[in-house]
Parts: structure tokens; sequence; C-alpha cells
């Protein structure tokens, strides 16, 4: 009983990454470029099986949205735009061998050097022992002493924000030049002036009323995620792109001249800035407030340490809110969120308007 | 200690997924696949809370809520390739 | 005698290799832009799961997951907490480097949406040959 | 608590047990059923038998367990929350992938007695 119990998990993985490979071989070798793209999301529904069975629920629920959602939605959306099939004529057969061996090889070593990196041989796989550094922020993560902890019993939010805070600012700078590349992209273009006619836009009735009642509840779900983002698995990013769902489903099953009564492009690029604004401040609040009380204290810095005795208080009347990750997770939740809702109005912008444009632009 | 006799049970959650996988690869037409795509979807929704149960750690049950959500997105966006509409309409 | 646990995570492990192995022969050799990209996002899917299995470990009966159900954790609890749950670094890395992929993904995507529009195809071979 | 908690544990198992049935039934329809439009019925039976019943069977079980303390009640919460997400979004999904299937021509209509949608399309009655 007990080794079933302990050895389930495992078969499950298993079955899932064999059944992941087969999706990668059909996605890879499909013609049909539609059907390349579900090939994928199969695959990246079982990633994130096995992501969940390796017991990362961060990555889960960064991940289900991202491989599972967003980008199958912008490939299909790309592929209806852009040409539907492949030709794959013309590849020759030798160039295709020689690519295989030396891709083949490459992934051996680098595979082996994992595994010998990592110092462990193929009789105890995985290690039972964690390494030092993991242990000592396991430990540290909700410690009865403020200088060395982060206040939060969630350890990787504390990584993600307190310990590591320069790598996750500048991952969201990057994520905010890539949507000022697609502005840039689409400048000059707008969505057209239309009234929106419920008979004739959109889909049926069903769809629109159950999206009518779906709405609110996804957007309640998307805030409590990310609020609780210090707490439990999730956080800001999590949150917000739970809550992009309801901008495509706007978008998708009414129209976009429905969703476009709730909000333009530029509010929407108003909102993101008013979030990275947020995760500024939250970045240096600790030290604007050090620098009004004259005493010494960091950028990036939440609760006090050895020689910067100042910070934010870890709870306000018994709950827990672990000082800026509480303003991190709000700011970032409203950044990611607007993102998307600007990333998606852009792609529904019609075609002919935009080759207009651009022929416009060409002459 | 009631949690381990789950153990029987999944197997068969297992067999049904990988029924649908066989008919998600097979196809033969774009709607088939995606029909097959949502049912492993929705399986693999239960199997997650099944497994957050069975591995007693209740905090990881959140990805099953969100699993559901981008699920049904999929069969949105997949009935408006289908549809010949223009996409913002 | 090897534990059936650890046959059963070196298959895992090995299939995700081979994975790797497909979505990079997709990357090098098929024509269409799309397709390279979507080759591209399972070889990034690839590398996160190699980084998620360095945190792994094995414990009995099975791993728990770096949070704390607790808000005032006793010192066993602290204990019992440091040698049971999985290692918090590689998740944390992994979160920046999903959102990073996504971020290039779509910049791409984006990219060749416009190519499409200014040369009327998505093949490299024919986008090479033809000027401006 | 105590005693409803033997009660609460065996409707749970009872509810899973159905699940792993619909499950594998619905799983030998989708193979062996002719076109689309027929395996949109194996889809019911794995979505609303397959998943959501042992959703809420899972989150009755959790309730019992007393050894998780108050995250049980995170468990049970998130599950019901996650059976009401399926109960509305699952069959809506179905509806409008079969709308658009059938009006874009994409899936295969092959053993065919009658199809009287397509009569009214014709006479006027229904549009697109």
């Amino acid at each position: 009983m007990s080794d079933l119990y302990s050895l389930t998990p495992y078969v499950v993985l298993a079955v899932s990454a064999l059944a992941s490979t087969i999706a990668v071989y059909l996605a890879v070798t499909e013609k049909d470029l539609i059907k390349a793209v579900l090939y994928s999301a199969i695959q990246s529904t079982f990633y994130a099986l096995i992501f969940y069975l390796l017991v990362v629920p961060d990555i889960v629920l960064v991940y289900i949205p991202v491989a599972v959602g967003l980008l199958p939605a912008i490939l299909i959306i790309a592929v209806k735009k852009t040409e539907k099939y492949e030709d794959v004529g013309g590849v020759p057969r030798s160039t295709s061998i020689i690519v295989l061996l030396s891709v083949t090889v490459f992934t051996l070593i680098a595979g082996y050097l994992l595994v010998v990196s990592h110092a462990i041989t193929f009789d105890v796989f995985p290690s039972p022992d964690a390494r030092l550094l993991a242990k000592w922020f396991l430990a540290t993560t909700l410690w009865w002493n403020r200088l060395f902890s982060s206040m939060s019993p969630e350890a990787v939010t504390a990584i993600v924000w307190d310990y590591r805070g320069l790598d996750t600012y500048f991952e969201t700078s990057v994520m905010y030049l890539a949507i000022i590349g697609a502005l840039a992209i689409a400048r000059y273009l707008d969505i057209p002036r239309k009234e929106y006619r419920e008979d004739v836009m959109g889909m049926s009735i069903i769809g629109k009323m159950s999206a009518k009642i779906i709405v609110p509840m996804i957007i309640i779900v998307a805030i409590s995620i990310a609020l609780h983002g210090h707490l439990t698995p999730g956080g800001g990013f999590q949150g917000g792109v739970t809550g992009a769902v309801t901008v495509s489903l706007l978008i998708f099953i009414f129209s976009v001249y429905f969703a476009t009564r709730f909000f333009k492009i530029n509010i929407a690029i108003l909102l993101r800035i008013i979030g990275l604004a947020g995760i500024i401040l939250s970045a240096t609040i600790v030290a604007i407030i050090g620098f009004l009380i004259g005493q010494p204290a960091y950028i990036f810095q939440n609760q006090p340490k050895i020689i910067a005795q100042i910070g934010l208080p870890y709870e306000i009347g018994g709950n827990l809110i672990s000082g800026t990750l509480l303003l991190f997770n709000t700011s970032e939740f409203l950044a990611v969120f607007m993102g998307f809702a600007i990333l998606f109005l852009l792609l529904s912008i019609p075609e002919e308007n935009v080759l207009e444009v651009i022929k416009g632009e060409v002459e | 200690m009631t949690v381990e006799y789950l153990v029987y049970f999944i197997p068969f959650y297992i067999v049904g997924l990988v029924l649908y996988i066989l008919r998600a690869l097979k196809g033969p037409t774009l709607p088939d696949m995606v029909l097959a795509i949502d049912c492993m979807g929705y399986v693999l929704a239960a199997l997650l809370v099944i497994f957050s149960l069975y591995l007693r750690s209740p905090l990881i049950i959140a990805c099953a809520i969100v699993l559901t959500l981008w699920i049904y997105a999929l069969d949105v966006y997949m009935s408006k390739y289908l549809e010949k509409k223009e996409l913002g309409e | 005698m090897i534990d059936l646990r650890t046959y059963l995570f070196t298959v895992t492990y090995i299939a995700i290799l081979v994975n790797t192995v497909i979505a990079l022969y997709g990357i090098f050799v098929r024509p269409n832009i799309l397709k390279k990209i979507i080759a591209l996002s399972i070889f990034g899917d690839c590398t996160f799961v190699y980084a998620i299995i360095i945190g792994f470990r094995k414990a009995e009966p099975y791993p728990e997951i770096p949070i704390m159900i607790t808000q005032q954790p006793s010192q066993e609890y602290i204990e019992h907490f440091v040698a049971k749950a999985v290692d918090p670094v590689p998740p944390a890395l992994v979160l920046t480097g999903v959102v990073i992929g996504l971020a290039v993904m779509l910049f791409l995507i984006f990219l060749s949406i416009q190519t499409y529009r200014l040369f009327g195809t998505l093949d490299i071979r024919k986008i090479v040959k033809m000027r401006g | 608590m105590n005693l409803l908690n033997p009660v609460l544990t065996i409707i749970g198992y009872v509810l899973v047990g159905i699940g792993a049935f619909c499950q594998v039934v619905a799983g030998i329809g989708m193979n062996r059923f002719p076109n689309f439009f027929v395996r949109l019925h194996a889809a019911t039976i794995c979505t609303i038998g397959g998943s959501f019943v042992p959703i809420i069977g899972c989150s009755l079980i959790a309730l019992s367990i007393e050894e998780l303390g108050v995250t049980r009640f995170f468990l049970a919460g998130a599950g019901f929350v996650t059976a009401v997400f399926l109960l509305i979004l699952a069959p809506v999904g179905s509806h409008l992938l079969a709308k658009a299937a059938y009006f874009s021509k994409a899936a295969v209509l092959h053993p065919k007695a009658v199809d009287l949608l397509e009569e009214d399309v014709e006479r006027g009655e229904i549009r697109e």
C-alpha cells in the first residue's frame, strides 16, 4: 500500500512525459500550421502536469496561461492572418540528417553534463538532499528574526521580489519593451469607430449570456490570486494573466466595439504606466522613507537589515502583508493585465485597415 | 489516512486521458481535435484536484481553476478561427 | 537494486531530452517562421523542465511545496519543512524565464505578421531572396 | 463534526468512483463514435460526469480530513469554485465549437439520416 502510494505520482510523470514526446513529434512534423499549434497546446498541457507533480505550483500558475492560453491564442490569430500551410519542398535530405545528428549529440552532452553537475548518479535520481542555498532560503522564509527573514511564508515570491528584486524589475522592463515594440509596429493604426449591434456581431446568445455571468467571477479570482501572492501560490503576474482572459473573452465573444466601451488603448496604456510606477515605488519606498528620516536604507529593501534598521511593517492588525510584497503584487497585476489588454486590442484591428495604412506608408 | 484509497481510482482517469490523446492525435478534422483537447483539459483539472488531495498539499489546488478557464478560452479562440467573420466582429 | 521510482524518473528525463532534440531539429530545418516559433517555444519549455528537475528531491512519502502553512512556525516545524520541501530557487528563476520567453515570443509573432503583410509569404527561403 | 466525517468520506469516494467510470466510458466513446457531432455526447459525459462530479467528491473528502487543519477549507472552497466554473463553461464551450464547426463545414457529417437545421437554414428561418 505504502509502495503503491509513493509510486503513483512517478508513474503519472513518466506517462505524461512520453505523451508529450508524441505531441512534440507531431507538432514539428505537421504541415498544417493550425494543427501544429494544437499539438503544441497538447504538449503544454502535459508539461503543466509535469510541473504540477514536481510540486512547483507557482510555475504551473504562470505556465498554464502562457503556454496553454496566450501563445496558442496569438499563434491561432497569426495563422488566421497569414498563410495556413507550410511548404517543405526543397529541403535536402542530407541536410536534415546532418542537423538531426549534430543536435542529438549536443543534447546528449548537455543532458549528461546536467546530471554530472548535480553530482548524482542514476542510482539515486532525484537526489534526496537539497543544496545548502536552498536550505538557507527555506529556513529563513518566515523566521523569528526580521534581520534575516523576508517575513513571507511563500519562499518563491520572497525570492522573486525580496532576494532577486533587480532581476524581476528588468524582467518587467523586457515585458514593457515587447509591448512597446508591438505598439510601434501598429503605429498610425486605431480601432475603427463603429456602433456595437447585438444581433449581428459576436457569437451566439448563449455564449454572450454565459460570458456576462463569468467575467466578474474571473476578475475576482484573478484579484484574489494576485493579492494573496505572498501567502499562497500566485502573485502579480499570475493574477494579471488570469485576468487577461476576460479581455479576450470580451473581444472574441461580443466584439471589439463592445470591448472599447470599457477601455480604449490609450486608457490601457495609462493604467499600465501607473502599474509600472507602482513597481518603481515599491522598489524605492524604504529608501525614500530612510532619506526623509535621515537613516541609512537600501533600494529594493523590504525588512530591516543589520546596518539599515528601518523597514516596512510585516503585518497590519494581525494580517501578514510581508512589507513591499503586497504593493509589488498589486502594481504588477495592473501592469500585466493592461499589457495583455493592449495586445489583444491591437490584434483585433481589421486586416483591411492595416493594409491600407501600410500601402500609404510604402508609397 | 483515508486519502490513500484514491490510488485505486487514479488509473481510470489516466486511461481516459490516454484515450482522449489518441483521439486528439488521430484527428481527422479540426473540431475533433479541439473537442479531444477540451476533454483532456477537463480530465486534467479533475486530476489536479485529486492529486492535491492525494499528496496532502492543499495550497497547490489554485492551478485547477486557471486550467479550466484557459481550456474554455482555447475553445472560444478555435471557434472564432473556424467562423468566417473578421476577428474583432 | 534500483528503486522503481528512480527508473520512472529517468524515463521522464530521457523523454524530455528527446523532446529537446526534436524541437531543435524543428528550429533549424523547418522553413516556415511560425513553425520555427512553435519549435522555439517547445525548446524553451524543455529547458524550464530541466531547471525544475534540478530542484526536485526525493522525500518520504512525497516532497512538499516551498510554502509554510502556519504563520507562527515552531522550531520543529521549520526543521521538518527544510527536510521535506523542494528547492525554491529554480522556480524563482524559471518564473523570470517564462515571462521573458513570453515577451520575446509575442514580439516575434508580431514581427512575423508584419513580415507577411510586407512580403506576402512566411517562407524564410523566399524572404531571404527578396530585397526590400 | 466528528460524526459527519465518515459520511462525507463515503459520499466523496462514491462520487470519485462515478467519475472514474464516466471517464473510461467517455474515452471509449470518443474513440468509437463515427463523427464529430456524435462525439459531443462523449464529451458531455467526460466534462460533467467525469470532471464535475469527482471534483465535488474531492472537496467533500477534503472537508472530512481534520489533519489538514484550516487549509482543508481552502482545498474544499477552491474545489467548489473550480466545479462551478466547469459546470458553466464546459457546455458553453462545446456549444460554441459545435456551432462554428457546423456552419463552417469543417466537421464531416458522414453517416447522416436527416439534417433539420440545414432545411431550416435553406428556408431562411434561421441564419448563421
